[in-house]
């Protein structure tokens, strides 16, 4: 069952245009990552979800029924902002217990309590009901705050970056705490971020969005096998997808800067971005046929693998590699771009010029 | 609010309305506010108005620092036609100001009111000095309640010491007395200035506040038979600049060369300070503060000083005049204020000769009985030379402008003091300013054909041909 | 402004179309508006309306005829007030420039940690919770030249006596202390503010690239506490533009009236002349004095905003 | 560029220890990251080196040359802060020359000098605006820009990418891996973030309470680390740990006691060790889906099995605790029953929480 339909979302501020037609569709139980740098709409599109703003053109529906004029207490949404939003002179209890005592949600006190100890059990800070806001930890903030909108069971849970002000470790364990949320009790969810590993770590499918426009909406496996602009490249990936700027022959592509001829659709002269996923690019260490030379610019070492970004001229990319890989910063690498892998797009306007998935899927 | 309460709370409420609605004028205490300079004099009114009979009218002073604040206080008042106050006691120039806006309640309807406040209790120049307007009219609009003059004060121990007395007749070839006329008190205090000593021959007011210099460079000028202006004629021009005010204040600007580096802008605090501190052989200062400064708590040499009146000066037409500035404070009521029967009863009370001689045992009474009362002026050594003193007191203009003619001259006195200007070029100004306030005031100035060199003679007593001594004891 | 429009916005949603949101924005800010209509521009407006007439309001029933800019030709075209401007304008500069160098001096020494610093940081913000008419009573006294505390300490130093009150020049030092005294606590007060708001790292990091102490104050302290110094420049300049009362008690405006500034010209004129329609004109030329000096700083306060 | 040592530094506050006995050196042109929680001392160590703090006790050597007491301005040291890294009313360029003009360095030189950080930094666009108007990681730049411009002998890094989003922190991490190694200078950074010091460091160095934890790479401390502390501040996702009873018979974990069978060189490490008691210690990337052989394998119970990219993590409890292991990417829908420790990979703690060795 669809709960929450967007069409044809418009909205700006003054000059600024922050949502160009955005539509998008939630299915009862979803969790959509709203995935895009800052400034790209995200924030816009949730206020607009939870009638915080009001769209110049376009319709919300939840559940069938246009809410675009409504006001926010008429819809039944919960909003966990960046910011903690708590109220700091009450209790940890009485901040969750806050919409069930709200006059639209008002509940029996003994369901209250019920209620809110339960989602705070969720969310394990069952010990801290009693202490006061000024009292809690970043991550404890946080994870009160998603109690509270928890608490009120909404049709639609709209979360605006909520764990982009928390330090790593305290990011891993609440996306954990997160999904065991929504898995427990069936919620349907919005997560905004910018941060692609806790979207991907959240999500069953990611919205991309980029300069108010969605650019794709998709499973990560269907994004991962069919990109279909050179900004959801670099949006998903970690690292991203290497892209590389080059020129169409007619009979094929030639990457600027290096001795590379690929298969491709551009015509004579047109600009195009060579992209491909990281994972798909083949290394050696040995001067090989057919592979161009780069030289490493820096590694980075992640523990179990490391990554290096590779440079050749303007051209440059991150992968993943193992750890035994001999390539310290300045040595000469070769590498390849497999043709059945790359994607093309047009450099332009960042569409995806050759069409369909590539043979690989993840 | 539990039900219990509220019942309590709304009863307290009623017995509180009831009270306030029973109780009336006759259960509230009255207050009747005045405004005067804080010091010895309204401390006085206040200590004597504790024993008035009637307890439910209470006398609040609401004091302010002497000068032009205070002044103001009652002129701001005035202007809102408030009854923040309702009496105060007001400079005797500040009559036809507060009088001719209209703000002062009539004396003469007090006078018709009351059994007990007539005219005949005090005398008519007092009455004159301190309340009517305009000059002559017969209307007052003030009692006198502080009288008080320019005095003059000295040290006794110096001028009795034989061997000063023996030097100055070495240098002077005269003997050292107490001085009768300005000329010999220039001798006088040259002798004494021995500043590598700390002595100074002579301490009088310089300063640029209020009407510091103008008072005392007024005692000078009209003793040389000048005169500010004409008050038939409205001319300033010719008087104020007149050969005669220009000796007078030349004078008077010349003698602050027996006093000390900075005396020039003295108030009445520094002279008494400076006198205190036996600085100074003489000092021209109001009798107002004779009792203060003959305290030995306050002076140290309170029992060696003499306090007796100013001298004259023998002027250019060889005539000897011995005229000071008049001080002191009418009393005056508030039109505005709702409390006038009250406030006539109190001052029929307070102006009984009981409550007047306790006030007088430390300020100038303005009640004839007490002054003219053998016991009074034997209190003290200077009471009787008050009373001698109010013959010779004279007063500047009795207009409402006078708070801007004051500023004027206070300024071009000071700019003479100071050597800004010579005396006569700060007098030509004055008088020339002084004429376009009169002009702008709607005054019509008469111009003569001639003014005369000594103006006094004009219009106002022309003066002795002798020195007219006065007991100095 | 823009904050302002999606709450009501949101506001509106809740309640029937038939009142915009501007309208909602009107009513809300109506009462405000009204409050700010009486308390700033009805004084104002009879302040213009008063300025205009031949009045005094002592003297009501005089009448009060219309003349119209007669009273500011009167008042610009006399010499003695020219005088009286370009008197205060010394005064104004003299003290600040005072304030200020001992000022932010102070606060400067005051960033050190010292036995007692907090004692003696208390004792030097007193001054400024005095009366001026007590601090001036106070200073008269102690620059008496017979035996003002400050001529005994000349004459230790072997100076001869000062007239300190009776000579123009003097005079204007004499009262220039007496404010700076007053008032350079404010800007001890207000530098003190600025400087804590500087990061310890900027200091240490200037430290670490090697600047001495006087540099890291001339190129570090002082630029970044600008803003704040600014505004405590303003602030003192148009109190010390309005200087009256230490002139009052010290010289009375004497000798002549060299040492009257144009606020105590301005008050002599409305409550002791009680020529209020002059007087009215007179505020209103310091008034436009005030704000032109107002907007210079506000002007330099948003051009450093723009830099950033 | 100098070799810096520390010996036996320490510095007090009152009665605590910031820094408690430290000896150690930093070779010429080695990346060192002062690793650890807040308190640790690590900032303090550095502020040391920096001499904005003054040691207790003990010495700081720049090669032969003993600064310990000497005043920042001698010491010829740069530093980037945490926050404020530049002044703010400056322009970059101005931000560049203020440490030579602090110095007194002629005109001349120091434009000289601007041109060359400009063309290492690529700082040709922002050289002429204010800080307040660059975004963060522009910003960070010119500050490294500013420390490195007068060639200091020790470059020291105070959480410069903790002020910075998540976004431009890894940009940043990118340049500086680059740029320190480009320039060759000794650098000693200070971080409270494992990440970040496994990717910049060529020898990390974590401290816990004023003292020395373990120093060594990133990936000595990664494999082989000294105790469970070290265990578990690096590495992400964490690593997995769980109670453990040792006995003659085996080996059982946590309250439920779950058996596991471990290789016998482990078991008669233990039983040497003499422990009846510890923990077991593994990360989620040596924790994989049991294979036939039943070897040092877990019973998995409530599974969650999520992808992040195209890693798949699976979840699942063990004796009530949550515990994370990887999927391999090839592996279908159906989830494994038991997962498999990696038993090279396994770290034995005492209840002190030291590791025993084992292999």
């Amino acid at each position: 069952m669809t709960v929450l339909r967007l069409s044809g979302l418009s909205k700006s501020f003054g000059a600024k245009q922050a949502l160009r037609q955005v539509d998008l569709s939630l299915e009862e139980g979803e969790v959509l990552a709203l995935l895009g740098p800052t400034g790209a709409g995200k924030t816009t599109t949730l206020r607009c979800i939870a009638g915080l703003e009001k769209p110049d053109r376009g319709s919300v529906h939840l559940d069938n029924r246009d809410v675009t004029a409504t006001s926010p207490r008429e819809r039944d949404v919960a909003v966990v902002f960046e910011g903690f939003n708590l109220l700091p002179t009450l209790s940890v209890f009485d901040n969750i217990a806050f919409p069930l005592r709200s006059p639209v949600y008002r509940r029996p006190e003994d369901e209250v309590r019920r209620e809110v100890v339960q989602a705070a059990a969720t969310l394990r800070i069952g010990h801290l009901l009693d202490r006061r806001i000024e009292q809690l930890s970043g991550g404890e903030k946080q994870r009160v705050a998603i109690a509270r909108a928890l608490v009120r069971r909404p049709r639609v849970y709209l979360l605006d970056e909520p764990l982009s002000a928390l330090d790593l470790k305290l990011r891993e364990s609440l996306q954990g705490e997160i999904k065991a949320m929504y898995q427990a009790t069936g919620a349907t969810v919005i997560y905004a971020s910018h941060d692609y590993p806790s979207a991907a770590a959240i999500a069953t499918r990611m919205a991309l969005i980029e300069g108010g426009r969605i650019l794709q909406c998709a499973t990560i496996g269907e994004i991962i096998a069919d990109p279909r602009h050179a900004s959801v490249g670099r949006l998903v990936g970690s690292p991203s997808m290497a892209q590389f700027p080059a020129q169409g022959t007619g009979q094929g592509v030639e990457i600027d800067g290096l001795p590379m001829r690929l298969p491709g659709p551009g015509e004579a002269g047109g600009r195009l971005l060579v992209g491909i996923w990281p994972e798909d690019i083949e290394l050696t260490t040995r001067p090989t046929d057919g592979y161009a030379e780069g030289r490493v610019w820096a590694t980075d070492f992640r523990g179990r693998d490391k990554a290096i970004e590779v440079r050749v001229g303007s051209q440059r990319f991150r992968k993943v590699v193992e750890l035994d890989l001999q390539a310290q910063q300045g040595d000469p690498i070769w590498f390849r771009l497999p043709p059945g892998r790359v994607f093309h797009f047009d450099a332009a306007t960042g569409e995806r010029i050759d069409h369909g998935p590539t043979r690989r899927a993840a | 609010m539990t039900k219990t309460t509220r019942t309590t709370w709304l009863g307290s409420a009623a017995v509180a309305l009831a009270m306030a609605g029973l109780g009336g004028p006759a259960g509230a205490a009255e207050t009747l506010t005045f405004i005067w300079h804080a010091g010895t004099c309204a401390d006085a009114v206040v200590n004597i108005a504790k024993d008035y009979p009637d307890k439910n009218v209470s006398i609040v002073p609401a004091l302010v620092p002497y000068g032009p604040e205070w002044h103001n206080k009652i002129a701001s008042e005035f202007a809102i036609k408030g009854d923040g106050f309702d009496f105060a006691m007001w400079d005797s120039q500040s009559t036809a100001e507060f009088a001719g806006g209209g703000h002062a309640y009539s004396i003469n309807k007090v006078f018709e009111e009351s059994e007990y406040l007539k005219p005949e209790l005090f005398d008519p120049a007092s009455l004159a000095r301190y309340g009517e307007y305009p000059d002559g009219s017969g209307q007052y609009w003030g009692l006198p309640i502080n009288q008080d003059a320019y005095g003059f004060m000295w040290r006794k121990d110096l001028f009795e010491d034989p061997e000063e007395q023996a030097a100055f007749k070495e240098k002077y070839g005269k003997d050292l007395k107490v001085p009768q006329t300005y000329q010999d008190a220039k001798e006088i205090a040259e002798f004494f200035t021995r500043p590598e000593e700390g002595l100074f021959g002579w301490g009088q007011m310089g300063g640029r506040e209020y009407d510091f210099a103008t008072t005392a460079s007024n005692s000078f000028m009209w003793s040389f038979g000048g005169e500010l202006y004409n008050p038939e004629t409205f001319e300033a021009k010719g008087y104020l600049n007149s050969p005669a005010s220009v000796d007078g204040v030349q004078f008077y600007v010349d003698m602050f060369e027996y006093g000390p580096q900075g005396s020039q802008n003295w108030g009445w605090d520094e002279v008494n300070a400076a006198f205190q501190q036996g600085k100074l052989a003489m000092a021209m200062q109001w009798y107002y503060f004779n009792g203060s400064n003959s305290d030995p708590k306050v002076n140290k040499f309170a029992e060696t000083t003499g306090f007796g009146n100013l001298p004259g000066a023998i002027g250019r037409d060889g005539k000897f005049r011995r005229q000071y500035s008049v001080g002191g404070q009418g009393m005056g009521i508030n039109t505005y204020s709702k409390k006038i029967p009250q406030l006539v009863k109190f001052m029929e009370w307070y102006f009984q000769p009981e409550q007047q001689k306790r006030y007088a045992a430390v300020c100038q009474t303005g009640l004839k009985s007490v002054l003219d009362d053998p016991e009074w002026q034997g209190l003290n050594s200077y009471n009787k030379h008050f009373a001698k003193a109010l013959e010779y007191t004279n007063d500047y203009w009795h207009l409402p402008e006078y708070n801007v003619l004051l500023d004027i001259l206070q300024e071009e006195v000071s700019n003479a003091i100071s050597g800004k200007k010579t005396v006569q070029e700060a007098l030509d100004d004055a008088a020339e300013r002084h004429e376009e306030v009169f002009e702008d005031a709607g005054y019509e100035i008469v111009r003569s054909d001639e003014t005369p060199e000594v103006p006094d003679t004009v219009i106002a007593p022309v003066g002795t041909d002798q020195v007219v001594e006065l007991s100095t004891d | 402004m823009r904050q302002a429009i999606p709450a009501g916005r949101t506001a509106a949603h809740a309640v029937p179309r038939a009142i915009s949101d501007r309208t909602i924005c009107g009513l809300f800010m109506a009462p405000a508006l009204a409050i700010l209509l009486l308390m700033v521009a009805y004084p104002f407006i009879s302040l213009l309306y008063y300025s205009t007439l031949n009045f005094s309001i002592l003297n009501p029933a005089k009448g009060s005829e219309f003349i119209g800019l007669q009273n500011y030709t009167r008042l610009l075209s006399r010499e003695s007030v020219w005088e009286r401007f370009v008197f205060t304008g010394q005064f104004v500069l003299a003290t600040v420039v005072v304030q200020f160098c001992v000022g932010v001096a102070v606060a400067y020494a005051f960033q050190r940690n010292f036995k007692g610093r907090d004692l003696l940081f208390t004792i030097a913000m007193l001054p400024m919770m005095l009366c001026p008419i007590v601090v001036g009573f106070l200073w008269r006294y102690m620059f008496n030249s017979e035996w003002g505390v400050v001529n005994y300490l000349v004459t230790l130093l072997g100076f001869g006596k000062i007239d300190w009150l009776g000579v123009p020049g003097n005079a204007l030092w004499a009262v220039v202390i007496a404010d700076a005294w007053m008032w350079t606590p404010f800007v001890i007060l207000l530098a003190t503010a600025a400087f804590r708001g500087i990061p310890t790292d900027i200091n240490e990091a200037a430290e670490i690239d090697g600047a001495s102490p006087f540099f890291r104050f001339t190129r570090v302290t002082l630029p970044m506490s600008m803003p704040i110094l600014l505004i405590a420049f303003l602030l003192r300049l148009i109190d010390a533009f309005k200087q009256s009362d230490l002139f009052f008690a010290m010289t009375g405006g004497g000798p002549g009236s060299d040492t009257e500034t144009v606020a105590f010209r301005l008050g002599k004129i409305a409550f002791s002349h009680f020529y209020t329609g002059q007087a009215s004109a007179f505020a209103v030329i310091m008034l436009v004095i005030i704000i032109g000096l107002s907007l210079i700083f506000v002007r330099l306060l948003t051009q450093q905003g723009r830099q950033d | 560029m100098a070799r810096v040592a520390l010996d036996h530094l320490s510095v007090r506050f009152g009665q605590v220890a910031a820094v408690d006995d430290i000896s150690i050196a930093f070779e010429q042109g080695e990346f060192i990251v002062l690793l650890g929680p807040s308190g640790c001392g690590k900032t303090t160590t550095l502020r040391c080196i920096a001499g904005l703090e003054q040691p207790t006790s003990g010495k700081i050597f720049f090669d032969q040359d003993e600064v310990s007491h000497l005043p920042p301005r001698a010491r010829q040291v740069a530093m980037v802060f945490q926050f404020v890294s530049l002044y703010p009313h400056l322009r970059v360029r101005d931000n560049i020359a203020f440490p030579l003009r602090a110095r007194g360095e002629g005109r001349a030189e120091i434009e000289r000098k601007i041109a060359w950080m400009s063309k290492i930094f690529d700082l040709g666009d922002i050289l002429h605006r204010r800080p307040g108007t660059l975004p963060p990681g522009a910003r960070q730049k010119a500050a490294l820009a500013r420390a490195v411009v007068r060639e200091p002998r020790v470059l020291l890094l105070d959480e410069p990418l903790s002020a910075i989003d998540e976004q431009f922190r890894e940009e940043m991490r990118w340049e500086l891996r680059h740029l320190q190694k480009e320039l060759g200078m000794t650098t000693v950074h200070v971080t409270h973030d494992q990440r970040e010091a496994m990717s910049l460091a060529d020898r990390v160095v974590l401290m816990r309470a004023g003292r020395i934890v373990q120093a060594g790479t990133p990936r000595e401390l990664f494999d082989d680390p000294v105790d469970e502390f070290a265990a578990h501040f690096i590495g992400s996702p964490s690593v997995n740990l769980i109670d453990a009873s040792f006995s003659e018979d085996g080996v059982a974990l946590g309250e439920a006691g779950v058996p596991i069978r471990l290789p016998e060189r482990h078991l008669e490490a233990l039983r040497r060790s003499g422990l009846r008691r510890g923990r077991i210690g593994i990360r989620p990337h040596s924790l994989r889906p049991a294979g036939r052989d039943d070897h040092a394998a877990v019973p998995v119970e409530r599974p969650i099995a999520y992808a992040v990219g195209r890693e798949r993590f699976l979840d699942f409890e063990l004796s009530g605790q949550t515990w994370r292991g990887v999927l391999p990417a090839d592996a279908g829908d159906s989830l494994p029953e038991r997962m498999q420790l990696d038993p090279a990979r396994i770290f034995y703690f005492t209840p002190e929480g030291v590791r025993l060795p084992v292999a």
